[in-house]
């Protein structure tokens, strides 16, 4: 690690979650817990973020680091926020688009005459109509219904027939409780498979203070790695910071995401031009994005270890 | 209508209009009144002279039937009438105006409540508001009248309630001494001239003997009647007679009683 | 007035000198341009949530009417009834409206329900302290000229206690607007809540704060118009003050 | 008393006979065993609640105090700054809240601070009513004797206020830990709210009704607490209402 | 103290302690006091009748220093003191007892004011309970007592911020004729005994004439003083003057002259 200094006092950092704690935070508080950001000389504290993401936060400078995803990210950068995605934390996009299999919804196409569920989000009709379409469907048969933050089983158990869920929680949870789903993940279109979550800091501290980066990164990493080798010890940790949570889903969603975390890639963190330039191509093509994205600006691999 | 010396003798009914019988009252752990027996003529006016807070309130209030006596009888008209109410015209001590209506729709309250129009309620109450001493106030909010013009609008408003039979809780308190001189005057030519039965509670012993064909002076509570007195002066009764001898006579008598119970 | 102004540009100099992020507080020029930019747009949001706030704060009178009416007739009821009345006030919003949407589905009605929930309370209380204090020297008065119980309710105590009642109006009109935008936001079609949910979720901040800008001038013309239907129903009230000044 | 325990027996059947899913509405006695195994766990959460929400109350109260007081003292800065009060209230707390986070941090005092946005209102319109009713006469009684302007507030105005202040501080007192729990729920580390909603996001619905169980307690006890004050602080009210019944 | 025919000649300062020279005011667009000039020697008593609403309330508040007057002079002791408070112990038409403050803590307000401390403010005020008629009755809030028992208050109060120079407005209205009579009594026997200056307000004719050294009679708004009345009459004036001829012939003047002014 490059902050390795250990005889200095440690520096306070700051880094803002993007939800209420869940398995994709585990990295972030092994590192903690198990003293490996203490090891690179920082003393880290974790923070709940507004309903209004941590984005803010981190712009401001109240933040050191937060998760974020690449959505916010890009829009951010085409907004002219200077902030960038240092890590992602899974490689892959683990949500998609779930029913009931009473439902028998078993490809996008059979969206077709159902009722979805969702935010009421510009961005999530675009990408039902992006699978839909890519499979050969008519996405005006489909009824969209804004249920806000109604849960998977609340919503399907009404009207609804699918949901935007985390294949690593939701889907989880499904399964614990018995229901059987089915299950369409985004990444079966190319371009829906972005990076969610991700860690972003502010191009300022990037540029005064790469060593506290790479010494953060540096120790998520490992905690992430220990996540993915120990995802039993991992999540005791996790529950250690948030006994309130539900233990079976925490133990069965970290099995899950041990093999999620870096799956295919080189190494933990690493992230794609492509899946940049992708993904806001199409959210150019479909009117959601404005301003000038520079893909290139909004990310960086530099600062993760090697 | 008469003014032989004695009218009651000669223009009063002879069966009683009003009659309580051992009427009896207390508050929690308060007895009031205990025990109070009066009548009165068709025709008769009653004035109750008492300390303050020996029950006169009270005692009209029973007799109005907003309340239950706790033994004893109130007959009205021959009829018992224990916790009844509308046998009578009730003016309560405070003038009670509504705020939010304008003096018009105060009076005529009793008159809309008979389920009369409001058209036909204030063509009976228009011509009123000369002799009431309100012409040109019909528009106007209680709080933009002066204590006695309030005082005169409660009065109207009872008056059109029931004018055969009135109870009158201090009417002219607030009163300044010329309009209070009118509007007893006022009052002694209506009850003349209507043959009205009056209950009124007065601390004034001047209005008392003006006024009344009886007085009756309470005690201190647990309140009886201490004496009745008949007033033997002619009628009408002019101001004048406030500084003649008869009715100096009648006034000592009465501060005496009432000195005599008074504490 | 000149303070709203001060206060503006000061505003505007805060985030230009410190460069703050839009994303954080957007300059006011940038909230006036985006205001301007989609006001079209949000023009049927606007409808949307004025109508819900509008039914919500009718029926929430209704309904303070109801509960107000049935506490003040039957003591027994009050004492019971209070503390659940309290207890719908503390119980957060956010974590029981999926079983609005189960009961009242997707629909209007859900919102509606929201804007009840949050407006009535302030009015239930008020109202139930106004006709605590008629004078009941009052109510004699009209017993004795034999007025039935519903004539002395309709005659004095309701318009005795509508000062009271204009109070608690006057702060269930303020929240009123919000009560909708909330409910719109927990899930809804269309209604300003919808847009600054869609504007906040596509990041576009200068839009979310021209959505909250529109907000807050539809509450103060809700407030304004409550005023002004206080000032005419409690005339007497002005008529007296006036001849006093 | 009867009428909450019939409620719940209906409830708990309505669950048992309709074979309802947990995650709809959870029976009473699914959320009564949540609430006995988790007490123990929901214990700091219910101190930390309960902490927020009363320093929020007291402090709500003294702003509320501080805007009447000049609102009252300077005519014209009430007409000024009513419409800002007003305001205050239409703005969507979600929206300002990373403001609060950023000027306040991330500790207690952004929720604290949400909890004086909720409720000064109520306290803040009921005590300039209240100071707004004073009996002039007796304003002129006491400037007759020489008191110093402070001195009529103090012991004329504030407490002629009193009473409708009182019912100002019902209504905060039943908002306080709602506040709080709202706070919290836009981010903190402890909290119910923070207990709320990581049962919620972890599917235990029965969780999430035992915390809101607890949080309805919460707030019925501060409510009756301030009933008690109001009783102890006008107990010359309550003394004449003794005296007649 | 002296009980000569005439007091006011003998015991009576030469100088005036209060005196008005030609005071007018009005509210808006309504014309009230229309000039109008008095004045007391130290330890007169001077009472104003007048129709009710022609601004005796007024006029008092003025004398108090409440209002300023729109012309005229207000002097106090020899200082000018238009506007100023302070001056005198000014007892209003209303009671004005604090609801919530009990009877001995709302009638030690004035001490208090002056900066004395609870324990001495009640040493003072404990053996005035006595003369008022307020015995027992020091623990009780206001809304406890009756009308009269309040006024009573209201008076102490009034006497404990300044017994050289008092206003005292309709001091005696709500009270029954005996218990009247007896602060009227009270009263009287105070100013004689301590030489204090009283300008009065009141409806009851008898009243001015037992108490008062002059009586000046108001005319109708905007109003003027129509009359100016010595009293006649030896001190100390027991209750059966009222019978007697002399009084009788003040008050035939005096209901003379309120009859010709009253509209
Ligand atoms: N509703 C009530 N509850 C308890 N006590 C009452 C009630 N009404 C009257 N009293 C008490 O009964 C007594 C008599 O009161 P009431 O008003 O009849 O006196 P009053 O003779 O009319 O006095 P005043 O001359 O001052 O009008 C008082 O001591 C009063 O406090
Ligand atoms: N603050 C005020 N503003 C406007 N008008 C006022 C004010 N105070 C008194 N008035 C008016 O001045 C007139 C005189 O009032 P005031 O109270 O002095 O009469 P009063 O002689 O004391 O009557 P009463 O015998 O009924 O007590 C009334 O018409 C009243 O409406
Ligand atoms: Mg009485
Ligand atoms: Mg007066």
């Amino acid at each position: 690690g490059g902050g390795g200094e250990s005889s200095e006092k440690p520096e306070a950092v700051t880094v803002v979650l993007d939800w209420t704690i869940n398995t994709n935070h585990t990295g972030l508080y092994v590192a903690r817990d198990l003293g490996f950001f203490e090891e690179e000389g920082l003393d880290v504290s974790i923070e709940f973020p507004p309903e209004t993401g941590a984005a803010g936060l981190v712009l401001s400078g109240k933040a050191e680091f937060a998760v974020s995803y690449q959505e916010e990210v890009t829009y951010a950068r085409a907004a002219g926020n200077a902030l960038k995605a240092v890590a992602a934390v899974i490689q892959h996009n683990t949500s998609g688009f779930a029913s009931r299999s009473a439902e028998d919804i078993r490809r996008p196409r059979d969206f077709e005459g159902k009722a979805y569920g969702g935010w009421g989000s510009p961005i999530e009709e675009a990408m039902v109509r992006a699978l839909v379409e890519g499979d050969g469907g008519d996405f005006s048969k489909v009824k969209i219904v804004p249920i806000g933050s109604m849960d998977f089983f609340a919503a399907t158990a009404g009207d609804i027939d699918f949901v935007w869920i985390f294949r690593g929680w939701d889907g989880i949870a499904a399964e614990l409780k018995g229901i059987d789903i089915n299950y369409i993940p985004l990444a079966t279109e190319a371009v829906l498979d972005y990076y969610t979550p991700v860690l972003i800091a502010r191009d300022g501290l990037l540029q005064e203070n790469p060593e506290l980066v790479r010494a953060f990164i540096s120790g998520a990493a490992r905690g992430y790695r220990y996540a993915v080798e120990n995802p039993e010890e991992a999540a005791d940790i996790l529950l250690e910071a948030a006994p309130e949570l539900d233990r079976e889903l925490v133990v069965a969603s970290q099995r899950y995401l041990a093999g999620e975390y870096t799956a295919g890639a080189p190494c933990w963190g690493e992230m794609k031009l492509e899946v940049w330039e992708r993904y806001a191509e199409w959210l150019k093509e479909n009117g959601l994005l404005e301003g000038e994205f520079v893909p290139e600006a909004a990310f960086t691999n530099e600062f993760l270890p090697r | 209508m008469n003014s032989s010396p004695v009218k009651h003798q000669s223009s009063l009914g002879t069966e009683s209009i009003i009659r309580l019988s051992e009427v009896v009252k207390g508050f929690a752990g308060l007895d009031v009144i205990d025990g109070i027996s009066l009548s009165l003529k068709r025709g008769e006016v009653l004035a109750l002279l008492g300390p303050s807070g020996c029950g006169k309130s009270t005692l009209m209030h029973l007799v109005a039937g907003l309340d239950h006596p706790d033994s004893g009888e109130i007959v009205i008209g021959g009829e018992l009438v224990n916790g009844e109410t509308g046998r009578v015209g009730y003016m309560h001590q405070k003038d009670l105006l509504l705020p939010w209506k304008r003096v018009m729709a105060n009076v005529t309250i009793p008159l809309r409540l008979k389920g009369m129009s409001k058209a036909e309620a204030e063509r009976i109450a228009a011509p009123l508001f000369g002799p009431f001493g309100l012409e040109g106030f019909e528009e106007y909010y209680p709080s933009q009248l002066s204590g006695g013009m309030r005082q005169r609008a409660a009065l109207m408003r009872t008056y059109l309630y029931r004018r055969d039979i009135m109870l009158l809780d201090e009417p002219f308190g607030a009163l300044d001494a010329i309009t209070r001189e009118r509007l007893q005057d006022w009052l002694s030519g209506l009850i003349s001239a209507l043959n009205t039965t009056v209950l009124m509670v007065t601390h004034d012993i001047d209005e008392a003997i003006l006024i009344a064909d009886r007085v009756m002076v309470m005690s201190e509570k647990p309140s009886r009647i201490l004496e009745e007195e008949e007033i033997p002066l002619p009628r009408p009764r002019s101001r004048e007679m406030v500084m003649e001898d008869d009715f100096l006579r009648v006034k000592r008598r009465i501060y005496s009683i009432l000195r005599s119970g008074g504490a | 007035m000149a303070a709203g102004l001060l206060f503006i540009l000061l505003w505007e100099a805060f985030c230009r000198l410190l460069g703050l992020a839009e994303y954080i507080l957007p300059a006011p020029s940038a909230i006036t341009a985006a205001l301007v930019r989609q006001f079209d747009l949000m023009l049927p949001h606007i409808g949307v949530t004025l109508f819900t706030a509008m039914s919500g704060f009718i029926l929430s009178l209704l309904v303070a009417a109801f509960f107000s009416l049935i506490m003040d007739l039957f003591p027994v009821l009050r004492r019971a009834l209070y503390p659940y009345i309290v207890v719908s006030q503390t119980v957060p919003i956010i974590f029981i409206y999926p079983l609005f949407l189960i009961w009242f589905g997707f629909g209007l009605t859900a919102k509606v329900v929201v804007v009840v929930l949050v407006c009535f309370f302030p009015v239930a209380v008020s109202l139930i302290d106004g006709l605590q204090n008629t004078d009941p020297d009052l109510i004699d008065l009209f017993r004795g000229m034999r007025a039935k119980p519903l004539q002395i309710f309709l005659q004095v105590r309701l318009p005795g206690a509508l000062p009271n009642l204009f109070s608690g109006l006057r702060i269930a009109a303020t929240y009123s607007v919000m009560g909708a935008v909330i409910g719109e936001w927990l899930g809804a079609q269309t209604g300003m809540g919808v847009y600054m949910m869609r504007s906040y979720k596509t990041f576009n901040t200068p839009r979310v704060f021209a959505a909250i800008l529109v907000v807050v001038i539809v509450s103060l013309m809700v407030f304004a118009a409550v005023s002004l239907a206080e000032r005419f129903f409690l005339s007497w009230k002005y008529a007296n003050l006036r001849s006093k000044s």
